[in-house]
């Protein structure tokens, strides 16, 4: 095992690699901009080094500074956590030429799933299930007509060079699709100079749904099932569980396989997520790999028994997944997940400031990842979680109460927070029900005016 | 009032008010201190919260890094958390701009850059610092005299690290 | 003033205002430092904590348990947590010995033991308070006038809250 | 299931209490001491009511104004929590008397194991090893030596009339037994005015290994496993695990087996506890049983996944066992508790007061239960319990490296805590090898002083 580790991240998930480190006997460095410098991740590392200003750019997305800092604490590996640098397979790439091992997969195997069309054909290749369309640019209406008729309506038209919904068409009968299709590459032009469009199936309120797995370098691999993360505002996951209603064993089994053949096949090293969209039959599609470690691991952890950020650093260390992983790895029990925001709970305007009250949930399987603190301050540069609340129960019905007994004892004051939303959240039937997809939270916000 | 003055006035409020003191005045040569609580604060509680106690209780920041990296040296000076106490007032601190292994000189053996008594422009060259095997240098950011180097030659440095003070032309 | 002693004398305000300072003189060789903090601002720092919002926002006490007993009438007055903020002072406060329920008359459909205005002797039966089915008198702690009656009759009552208020003789 | 529930305590059981009901979908109601007013079991209940002055016995122990709080508050069912009317037989009865659940066992059991020799006598006949010795009084030296041939050296020597050490002595040869039995005899006479000795095996450092049980109200019992408990000062306990390493998987079958077949005879219901000795060579002997919810329950509930407050509650209102427990009840982990007191951590003066700072450890495997906070106060009348800390890990070795861990972001200012106590303990080679018996901690103290 390492001797000395140097957490490149901030927040909760350094003060969560941290302590992993620290409970492996793992000697660790953390590295802090000078907003941080009151930060619990710096006062419980062994040793911290100021990297830079506040601005993140300037910091902890310096490699340069990431990488003095490494070599001038003598540490042996990197773990980067979740965003920042942790999917960068340039730093990767550093880290390698400076003899720093880096906690996550090969730089090769970051890049190939950084780029969206090649991760869609590797796992294409692997029969892993990915959402259908033309394989490329569609030259004409026609073309994209007999495309649809494959793929099967309704499909979506996008912009090959586009983004931000310009150049953009739901198209739900084979009638409609000449119109939209001119309609489509005319405004593609018009935006980008570049009307080439290209097609994938749509999905109706699809549900998102990620598979975590993890790989040792000695070729195993293992799925350690999925999460449901539907529930979510603008791409911003806000509660997540484990595992989902809508995954049966069979299918869990199945994807699992899948998966775990195709990550041997693409040489992926240490711990991923599979993100798919399920529509409302039920059918899994590929959309992307998250190449790290997620904010929502601990509900995994939760049902499997398995600590995945002491996997993570065991397997960075060359152990392998039969001494990591229990000789039967199975669920147990339910497990969700709330992202605690400094936000307002409706205009979701981020709110910086200083923690006046924290007063933290605790007791029987409640979880709470945080580093922060009463009189801690949130500073306007960098995300706004301040807090991850983990409830787990021997069901999704004692994980729900757990969560809403612990919501009402999470009490912060001085900053603005996400809680008083999720607490509207755990009171709606139809999330009670499990009736959700990925447009539930907006739908919730337009019925249940603030 | 420089950092080693709050602190003594921290201890000395603090030992004032564990004796119920109201008001405080000295005079002690060139030193003089009237001090006076307010009456319904005097008795308050929480003198020590977590903030302030981690901003009393810094890291070890660079110093535990340096003491754990070969080439460094046994650091004199403090790192930045933690400014040196003894700080002339009306003094400038260059402070180091990047992360990495401070050098006084051009190479090993050779004449440092500067030296205390030195007087230095604005622009000029005054330290190495090595980061990612590149060489940095390091320029004044003020025109005047050096007063200390308060780093040693091989010692690992943070950003916004204290390297030398300049008393300003 | 230089940024670095603008930082400096930040720190030192709110240091001073943290331990409460309302006036302090510092004369020492060229530097002199006057300050005099307005009242109102001194107490500042976090107004919030915790322990005030459990007093700022005190359970439904008796109120919530009167409410779920079917006996129980709509309660009038406060819990003993939140005594009634109307109260003139030099009033007097007969408080309940004992948990239980309170009765302002001997029977059911009698007259009342006191009224508003009534002058009670020390010693003097005013209510009864049913606690496991026994009846307990209550007696007045202090001879005065009655001014008011703070709770309802079949009432929920915990230990401590304010029954009547009588003006002392 | 209950429509409402009171819990007659305070501090962090009632809040355990509390928030199980909650979680049950129960209505709670807290009662308070004056001096409690501020208390988070008040302010988290959905009702509270004031039943005395700051003094225990004016107000928690009183038991008028306990059951007059419930009748005003309209509640099904009191739960007492540990200490406090906890193994009052009167208290209970009064409950029964006044149609309110008293959610343990019945009065009459809780008063049968009240009564030292007769529990013994209870166990005795169910086979349940338990300490062996004279039955009663001894008339002479002669017949105290028959006796202790019997029973076999060491053995000790105890007034019948006395406590407190008098009239007390170890034997460990036969030679020494008439010596020593007339100065027990005179001491215990002139100090109680009755020189009457009996005898029992002397257990040289004896271990305390306890056994958890739950019994239903329709005659099933099972047994929860064992609970090591032998780091203790004065006969508090300090740190509880469970598993214990001294017992085996054979003396738990075994043990649980016996237990179950005797609880079934004695008609005892509800949670609770039989506690016993053991001795080198790895014999346990019952001394007593606790018939209430132990402290040091959550390590139990770590490693069996049971809610062991819920379960009190469901057989409470009638549920049957096998509704409650999963249908294979086993082990999984290793779990450590620490208690933390308010108390200096070398002298053990109680330390009441204001908590300045309180940062509370968080993240995978920690659990605390506490019911202080930031600027809470410790009031000087009650007990010294201001949280436990709970580290669940794989094995023994993990939930150490985890308690370590969290023991150092356990942050209290403004009081005096045993915390430092507890990271002594936690880096004693002898702790870490499972090396220690209920004479452990003076030890530990004598060889580090302050």
């Amino acid at each position: 095992m390492f001797r000395k580790v140097m957490v490149a991240n901030r927040g909760e998930i350094a003060l969560r690699v941290l302590n992993a480190c620290r409970e492996l006997g793992i000697r660790t460095v953390a590295v802090y901009s000078e907003a941080d410098r009151n930060s619990l991740h710096v006062r419980f590392a062994d040793e911290a080094i100021c990297i830079g200003p506040p601005r993140a750019a300037d910091s902890y997305l310096n490699v340069p500074a990431v990488i003095s800092a490494a070599e001038i604490a003598d540490v042996e590996a990197i773990h980067p956590g979740y965003g920042l640098l942790s999917e960068n397979a340039n730093f990767a790439e550093v880290c390698r030429a400076s003899n720093i091992k880096f906690i996550g997969p090969p730089p090769e195997v970051t890049r190939l799933m950084g780029e969206k069309e090649k991760a869609r054909q590797a796992m294409k290749k692997a029969k892993v299930p990915i959402l259908p369309g033309s394989d490329g640019v569609l030259a004409t209406a026609e073309e994209a007509r007999a495309w649809a008729e494959k793929v099967g309506y309704p499909v979506i038209l996008k912009a090959k060079a586009g983004g931000g919904g310009r150049g953009m068409r739901i198209v739900r009968e084979a009638e409609d699709l000449p119109n939209l299709f001119h309609a489509a590459f005319t405004e593609a032009a018009n935006a980008f100079g570049n009307g080439e469009l290209y097609m994938e199936k749509y999905i109706e309120r699809p549900r998102h749904i990620e598979f975590q797995v993890l790989a040792d370098e000695h070729g195993n691999v293992a799925s350690l099932f999925e999460r449901e993360c539907s529930i979510q505002r603008r791409h911003q996951k806000l509660i997540e569980e484990a595992p989902s209603l809508q995954v049966s064993a069979k299918m869990r089994e199945e994807i699992g396989r899948t998966l775990t053949k195709c990550m041997g096949e693409i040489g992926y090293q240490n711990a991923g997520t599979v993100e798919f969209l399920m529509d409302s039959s039920r059918q899994l599609y590929f959309i992307e790999m998250n190449t790290r470690i997620q904010v929502e691991h601990p509900v995994t952890e939760a049902i499997t028994g398995v600590d995945l950020v002491k996997a993570q650093l065991r397997i960075a260390a060359g152990e392998k997944l039969d001494a990591i992983l229990p000789a039967k790895l199975e669920m147990r029990g339910h497990a969700i997940e709330c992202r605690i925001n400094a936000e307002h709970p409706q205009r979701f305007t981020p709110s910086a400031g200083k923690i006046a009250v924290f007063n933290v949930p605790g007791g029987n399987g409640v979880r709470v990842d945080t580093a922060l603190y009463a009189e801690g301050v949130i500073p306007p540069y960098y995300d706004s979680l301040i807090a991850k609340l983990i409830a787990y129960g021997v069901d999704r019905a004692e994980a729900i109460a757990k969560m809403e007994r612990a919501l009402s004892q999470f009490i912060v004051q001085g900053i603005d927070t996400s809680i008083p939303l999720h607490e509207a959240i755990f009171k709606d039937a139809a999330f009670k029900a499990g009736e959700f997809d990925t447009g539930y939270v907006e739908r919730f916000l337009e019925r249940s005016p603030s | 009032m420089k950092q080693q003055d709050i602190e003594d006035l921290r201890q000395l409020i603090e030992f004032l008010k564990l004796h119920g003191v109201a008001e405080f005045d000295v005079d002690r040569g060139d030193l003089k201190i009237r001090l006076k609580f307010n009456p319904q604060e005097s008795g308050s509680a929480s003198l020590s919260d977590l903030a302030r106690l981690l901003q009393s209780a810094p890291q070890s920041v660079a110093q535990a890094a340096a003491a754990s990296t070969p080439a460094a040296q046994a650091g004199g000076a403090a790192g930045a958390a933690a400014e040196p106490a003894s700080v002339e007032a009306g003094l400038h601190m260059v402070k180091s701009p990047i992360v990495g292994t401070f050098y006084g000189s051009p190479s090993p053996g050779a004449a440092p850059f500067v030296a205390p008594g030195d007087y230095v422009e604005k622009g000029q060259v005054i330290a190495i610092i090595e980061a990612m095997k590149l060489m940095n240098e390091i320029e004044a950011d003020v025109s005047g005299e050096v007063v200390k180097c308060l780093v040693s030659n091989g010692q690992a440095i943070e950003f916004g690290q204290p390297l030398f003070s300049v008393r300003p032309a």
